[in-house]
């Protein structure tokens, strides 16, 4: 017997694999089997085979959540059958159907000896500064860390984005690519070719873990906010296992080894970290640091206006002309 | 290797046609590759299709074989109709130019091909094919892959590959014309003393007249898809029925001349300032007029120049050709130049003028422009 | 006689796979003129809203994009694959020509990814060349090679280099060498003797390489997907991205199609421009 | 032969310009193969220190091994397939005449102009509306479809080749058709059916972007999992890979020349 | 064509040689294709060599093109040392056996090529493509292109392509071994007309020794890349050095004999049983014991049999030729069959024992086995 779980290839499957899952073994004999894949293309494939759902258990982004959520491709949560939701942070708990399993920040990562001297990224607006011109990256699958800054910097909420257009415009020169998945970002950064990057905290610091002198900034606007869930697939036949991996995943020691490994921020209040992790900027631990670090877009707004944004970056933004 | 007056023919022969054809044709997309055709060919019978190049003997041989389906007409190999029959089931042997030998089999399995298609026994096939190859004396090289071979073993082994089969007509395309002088020369021997050993009905393809006129027992002289002469060497040699066969098959000399009297054996007629008697061999020769006369160039000879009777004629040149010479003459009754041979030391030189005497029997008058080609 | 064995049980199999073609094809055409319905992956009436789509400037960059690489590939791959052809053909020692051949066939079967990779890992900003070119101190800054046309260019023209060098060389080795002979005893040096006449009676093989270059590079997808890395789009990147990451499979396929019935007018203008040419110049034989 | 300047200028630039070119041709490869020795994740040239990790990585890594179970199971049924279809279409084709052959061979070789990725979008499309799903057996369809004409071209250039003279003597001597295809047709046929295999199996094998548009994580191909690969870790796992990659195919060409000599396989003699 | 004795030089030619070959030899991938050759071939001469296939004729040729560089030796032409010299700049013109004409060009364009490289104004080289064409006949296709030509058309331009540069030598590479018998023979006159007319150095390359001995002014006979025997056609048909040419050039009857006696111009020996007296044509004559005699079969005749100092023979068949039929008669005294022509009528029959007179001035005597070949 195994449990299936649908998740983001690469080190993140790694990550749930040597963490959450071994746990899960541990506790139930059960292997667990991974399919892998892009956010969105899991999201319609899971759509394909409503009526034969291929995973138990599904891990996306809170936003992209709200989608199963919406379409009815996740159960609801009997929170009574995962005794470690009691724990959790409440920026954790996106929907009925959808928690929380580690949470991370899009910020500024940069090569020191790459920007001009002595730039430190203590605001977002730094990145527009035109010294900088060339030498940004930002992924090109999820542009709303940089739409809703820029709101910010302009006094507009969210929901009024379109106010800040110029101030996105602005940007554009300061562009030199758009990377596609994280493996992207993390070369794109380890080869100099662009210092600077709207970037995962967590990749940023796989990259110091490999030498690369990378410093991570947490602007006084706050880091933008994500949160990695999961979710029961509907019409699983394979419920109860489903749970017990949910609880398995809130684990407090289990908490504490993903952000030792990933240096993700526990969702969990009851995790126990080392302080030099603890310390971190990026991973938050009290209820202070959830509050004042944090720039938290909506998640269902982020999920309804994703493809707009989607469609106006790649049209004005990413397109050369 | 072939006597005019007698074909091998053994004793017990059944005296029906090996092979009728009646009014075979073949058109390709249109254009007439062999108009229909009527011929019987004898029981153990040697006959050579001669002609030029694209004339239409590969398609009447591939006919016989049932290669190619015929447009008209019906064939029969031993009295049985085998239009419908499909190649497989007419029991012929064939011989290409190119040998084609099997090159993934050896020597033996390429002979054994048709006893085992045959389901013979294994010790019978293996019996036949040493038979087969002691015939064509290569007994020894059984094992050998065709590559291993020289072109003139390869041949016998594509002799002794359709012989095995006893099949009930042998078909060769060419067969030597990719061998050298010396080799080629051996084969049409060997090939000839099989044939005649075994009284076996030869259709044999060539367009080389020296083969055609040394193998066979008759030949069938083609041009543009038709046959123009059929009989035997010296038949077809000495008495050409028309201008094409006469110049097609040994050399000619074409004299312009004028038909001034004919009886049934002789016929008076003048070339130039020369009058001359003769006796053809035809039997119905044209009507008085413009005529043109051939003759063979041995049967002519040089004279001094002025002689009474001969036709003035001056020496073009002369082409040394080791045991003769060549001697091309310009000449105004001709329509081309006249050749005569003569031993190589006595070759007059270039310029000289010289009498050409025809013979008084033996020559043809043929209607002028009567042929084309 | 059985005029025509095996003609049904030999050509059944084909006749399924071309079904299947024909099939997809339809497939295609018939999804171009659907409406997309976002969230639903079943498409929605006909329209022909996907093709005014189309006319968006980044589907018309994506097509300038993809001419402008199939024509510098095309052209760059030729001077570098004619004179490697002839080398391959001419060289005068038989191990010289086994090692030309094989040093130009081994990629072909390497397949798009792990040559791409390898070109990313040379013309990467810490890349080989710029590596090599700061340590020697010719540049001190690096050159852009990713991300830029020039970039997947390279990669590109390394992509199908192999098989334009393959058909070069066999349009080359089937040119006489007695013609090139002739041109030398008539008094022509060797430039000469190669403008003339090996040059000429190639022609033929340069229209059947480049039109394959055409094809391929079209056809491309990892190359400028990974080096173009978003800033070069092409239509094969584009329909990757519409089909895959929004599941716009209508759009999708109008895109495909549009670029198909584009393939087609560009190889048949190609062809009888060079039927034109090659009756000026003639052919081998 | 004493040389002009000119002759040498033509010498010593064509040589040069040839090792320039060969070298254009190696570089990738030689630099992937330094760089798989790299021992950290992040490029340098030249690397500052060396390791064996990303080999041992690459081997133990199961998207890779799954992959190449995945690529070698679909490159020998699809080459199959393609083989039976192909060598069928290429005798038809070069031996009958019958209607709407001219129309079904363009459909067959139509894979050599339309770009691989409308043809992996087309039966994507084919089979969700049928709704069938993402098996093995469509992404084996896909490559047959695509390798399909190299097989019928190369067949079908052994078929030109062929001299009917032996089909014509094996049935004089008694064979029939079947017996005529069997002992002499296929047999002198093999080196165009060796290399129309080869070409399918190798081309199948490498096939990436028709592939990425059928498979699904179970049916991922080899190139797919290496693509994956790319886009999830930026290591350099794949040098590695590319090296082993590398250097059998290399092997492989060099055994295939050895028995076929590739000049005449690919007819550039 | 040929006259022995008045190769036709004409009249200011310089009288050093026009091409001088010194101990040039080559070799492919350590097998000889050449041995090293001294050759002298004098102003305006036709030379032609003769040799069975991969003899190296070819590889001479491309020496003398300076298509191939030689492993030794040195090369003159006109007292040039041409040896380090490329092709382009030897001054050469080359006719090949598939023609090379420039398919891409018109018939024109092809003939000028050759001025066009000397950088011949455009007048002058359209008066002289046309003076070329016209000599060769094809002044009105001008403006065609190769392919719309015949065989023996595309020979022709390939000749004026050659000839319009004024060669110091012209090479022909079996030249017309495409074409068939009557066109070859019509070139054949052609080519050696235009020759003569034009006092060209020619080298000529051929296996066929009719072409050869009927075209050249001396003939160089090769076997394995050695020359064996150069000199004139008479010389080479009526006096080979060596059994190789004996049997290469011409029909040639061996027998084996015994050498008792030997003056400076007479030898006895015996043959079987026959004792006999001759005056070979060979200066050295070989040490008494087994020799090989040698004799053309028109030196030889045919009697009755028992006619003394014959030799007996059988016959063993008789072949057709049309104008003559040869008569195979099998020997004790010889190697291999014996071969005598008679008049077509005159052919005894098969299994007729008969004698064969030997010529008593003129045949050669070969030590035994001296020869491979
Ligand atoms: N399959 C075919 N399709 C079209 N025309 C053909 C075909 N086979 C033969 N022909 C034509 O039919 C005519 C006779 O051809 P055939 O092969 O019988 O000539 P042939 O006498 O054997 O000539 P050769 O001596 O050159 O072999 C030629 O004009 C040839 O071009
Ligand atoms: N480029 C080459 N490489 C290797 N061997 C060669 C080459 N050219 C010729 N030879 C060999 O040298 C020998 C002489 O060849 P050459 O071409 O001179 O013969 P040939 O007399 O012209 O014969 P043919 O009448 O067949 O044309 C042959 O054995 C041939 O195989
Ligand atoms: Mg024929
Ligand atoms: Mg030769």
């Amino acid at each position: 017997e195994t449990l299936t779980v649908s998740s983001w290839g690469g080190s993140f499957r790694d990550l749930i694999d040597e963490t959450i899952a071994a746990k899960f073994t541990e506790e139930t004999g059960v292997e667990v089997e991974f399919i892998t894949g892009g956010t969105i293309d899991r999201l319609n494939q899971a759509k394909l085979s409503r009526d034969t759902p291929e995973s138990d258990v599904t891990f996306t982004t809170s936003h992209i959540g709200w989608l199963y959520t919406n379409d009815g491709l996740f159960e609801e949560l009997d929170m009574s059958k995962i005794p470690n939701a009691a724990n959790l942070v409440e920026q954790a708990i996106i929907s009925p159907s959808h928690i929380g399993a580690w949470a991370y920040v899009y910020t500024i990562g940069y090569l020191p000896e790459a920007v001009p001297e002595g730039m430190t990224f203590e605001s977002w607006n730094d990145l527009w500064s035109p010294e900088l011109e060339g030498k940004i990256a930002a992924p090109d699958f999820d542009p709303s860390h940089i739409i809703s800054v820029a709101a910010k910097l302009e006094g507009y909420e969210v929901e009024d984005w379109m106010q800040a257009s110029d101030k996105l415009m602005a940007l554009k020169p300061n562009f030199k690519a758009f990377y596609t998945n994280d493996a992207n970002s993390q070369q794109l950064l380890s080869t100099g070719e662009t210092p600077v990057q709207v970037m995962l905290s967590m990749n940023a610091y796989h990259m110091q873990s490999e030498g690369l002198d990378v410093q991570i900034a947490i602007p006084s606007e706050g880091a933008v906010l994500g949160v990695d869930t999961m979710g029961i697939t509907a019409g699983t036949d394979k419920e109860e296992l489903a749970y017990k991996f949910l609880n398995a995943a809130l684990d407090p020691e289990v908490q504490a080894k993903i952000a030792e490994i990933k240096k993700g921020s526990p969702v969990v209040s009851n995790a126990v970290l080392p302080d030099e992790i603890a310390s971190l900027p990026g991973i938050f631990t009290t209820p202070e640091q959830w509050e004042s670090e944090t720039l938290i877009i909506p998640h269902d707004l982020r999920a309804e206006k994703t493809a707009e944004w989607r469609q106006w970056f790649s049209e004005n933004m990413i397109s050369n002309n | 290797m072939s006597n005019e007056n007698s074909p091998s023919v053994p004793p017990n022969t059944p005296q029906h046609p090996a092979v009728q054809i009646d009014g075979v044709g073949k058109s390709f997309a249109g254009t007439v590759a062999l108009e229909p055709v009527w011929l019987k060919i004898r029981q153990g019978e040697f006959l050579t299709l001669l002609g030029p190049s694209g004339c239409g003997k590969t398609t009447l041989l591939n006919l016989i074989a049932g290669f190619l389906e015929a447009d008209s007409g019906e064939l029969f190999i031993n009295k049985d109709l085998v239009t419908q029959v499909p190649p497989h089931q007419r029991e012929i042997g064939i011989v290409f130019q190119n040998y084609a030998l099997f090159p993934h089999m050896t020597v033996a399995q390429n002979v054994g091909y048709g006893l085992r298609t045959r389901r013979v026994s294994k010790e019978e096939t293996a019996e036949r094919v040493r038979e087969a190859l002691a015939l064509v004396k290569l007994e020894d090289f059984a094992d050998r892959k065709p590559n291993q071979l020289s072109g003139g073993q390869q041949q016998r082994v594509a002799l002794a590959r359709a012989l095995v089969i006893r099949p009930k007509v042998l078909l060769l395309d060419e067969p030597f014309s990719a061998l050298d002088r010396n080799l080629r020369t051996a084969m049409q021997v060997e090939l000839k003393e099989i044939q005649t050993r075994l009284g076996l009905t030869t259709v044999f393809v060539t367009h080389d007249q020296s083969e055609a006129l040394s193998m066979s027992d008759r030949i069938a002289v083609m041009s543009r898809g038709q046959i123009r002469q059929i009989g035997s060497p010296t038949d077809i040699y000495d008495r050409p029925q028309n201008q094409f066969v006469s110049t097609f098959v040994g050399d000619a000399n074409l004299f312009t001349a004028t038909l001034v009297e004919r009886s049934e054996t002789t016929a008076r007629l003048t070339i130039g300032e020369t009058a001359l008697q003769l006796e053809p061999y035809q039997t119905d020769l044209p009507d008085p007029g413009p005529v043109t006369l051939f003759a063979r160039p041995e049967q002519c000879r040089l004279t001094q120049a002025g002689q009474p009777g001969t036709i003035p004629a001056t020496v073009a040149l002369t082409v040394y050709q080791g045991s003769y010479a060549e001697v091309h003459l310009d000449c105004a009754a001709a329509d081309n130049r006249v050749m005569q041979r003569v031993p190589a030391n006595e070759a007059p030189s270039r310029g000289t003028t010289v009498g050409i005497a025809l013979p008084t029997q033996g020559p043809a008058i043929y209607s002028l422009n009567g042929e084309a080609q | 006689m059985t005029k025509r064995p095996f003609l049904g049980w030999f050509a059944l199999p084909s006749v399924l796979i071309a079904f299947g073609i024909a099939a997809s094809f339809i497939a295609i055409v018939q999804y171009s003129l659907r409406a997309y319905i976002p969230g639903s992956l079943d498409p929605g009436g006909f329209t022909l809203e996907n093709f005014t789509t189309l006319w968006k400037a980044v589907y018309g960059q994506a097509f300038v994009n993809t001419v402008l690489l199939c024509f510098w590939t095309a052209i760059f791959t030729l001077l570098i694959g004619y004179p490697l052809a002839y080398a391959m053909v001419r060289a005068k020692s038989a191990k010289l020509r086994s090692a030309i051949l094989l040093i130009s066939l081994t990629p072909l079967f390497l397949g798009e990814i792990v040559r791409t990779y390898s070109w990313i890992i040379v013309l990467g900003n810490r890349g080989f060349v710029n590596a090599a070119l700061m340590q020697t101190g010719l540049i001190d800054a690096p050159i852009n090679f990713m991300f830029t046309m020039t970039g997947v260019v390279i990669a590109l023209v390394h992509f199908t280099l192999p098989i334009v060098v393959v058909m070069l060389a066999a349009a080359l080795s089937h040119i006489d060498r007695n013609l090139e002979r002739a041109a030398t005893s008539l008094g022509a040096g060797r430039v000469r003797v190669f403008a003339t006449v090996t040059l000429p009676l190639s022609i033929p093989g340069i229209v059947a390489a480049t039109s394959t270059a055409f094809a391929w590079t079209f056809s491309a997808f990892a190359t400028p997907q990974m080096i173009g890395g978003g800033k070069v789009q092409t239509i094969s990147t584009l329909v990757y991205q519409v089909g895959f990451a929004s599941f716009n499979f209508p759009l999708a396929a109008s895109l495909s199609l549009v670029g198909l019935l584009f393939t087609i007018a560009v190889l048949a203008i190609f062809n009888t421009g060079i039927r034109r040419l090659e009756k000026i110049g003639g052919h081998s034989q | 032969m004493k040389k002009s300047p000119l002759d040498h200028l033509l010498d010593w630039s064509g040589r040069i310009l040839l090792t320039l070119i060969l070298g254009f041709v190696l570089l990738p490869f030689i630099v992937v193969l330094i760089a798989s020795f790299n021992d950290s994740a992040i490029l340098s040239f030249p690397p500052k220190s060396w390791s064996l990790r990303w080999y041992a990585n690459a081997i133990e890594y199961r998207d890779f091994g799954k992959g190449l179970v995945n690529s070698l199971k679909i490159a020998a049924i699809g080459a199959t397939f393609a083989m039976i279809a192909g060598a069928g279409f290429a005798y038809v084709l070069n031996r009958y005449e019958f209607s709407l052959k001219t129309l079904l061979n363009s459909i067959l070789m139509s894979p050599l102009i339309i770009p691989n990725f409308t043809i992996g979008l087309g039966l994507l499309i084919l089979s969700t509306a049928a709704s069938l799903p993402r098996s093995i057996w469509l992404v084996i369809g896909v490559h047959v479809i695509i390798v399909l004409p190299f097989v019928v071209r190369s067949v079908y250039v052994s078929l030109q080749n062929f001299e009917r003279r032996y089909e014509q003597a094996a049935e004089s001597l008694g064979a029939a058709p079947l017996r005529v295809l069997l002992t002499i047709t296929l047999p002198l046929l093999v080196p165009g059916l060796v290399s129309g295999a080869l070409f399918a199996v190798i081309l199948s094998f490498n096939e990436f972007t028709a592939s990425l548009f059928v498979v699904n994580q179970r049916t991922q191909t080899f190139p797919v999992a290496m693509y994956n690969y790319v886009r999830e870790y930026a290591d350099p796992t794949l040098a590695a890979v590319s090296v082993i990659y590398v250097i059998v195919v290399a092997a492989l060409l060099l055994v295939v020349h050895k028995f076929f000599r590739l000049e005449k396989v690919l007819n550039v003699e």
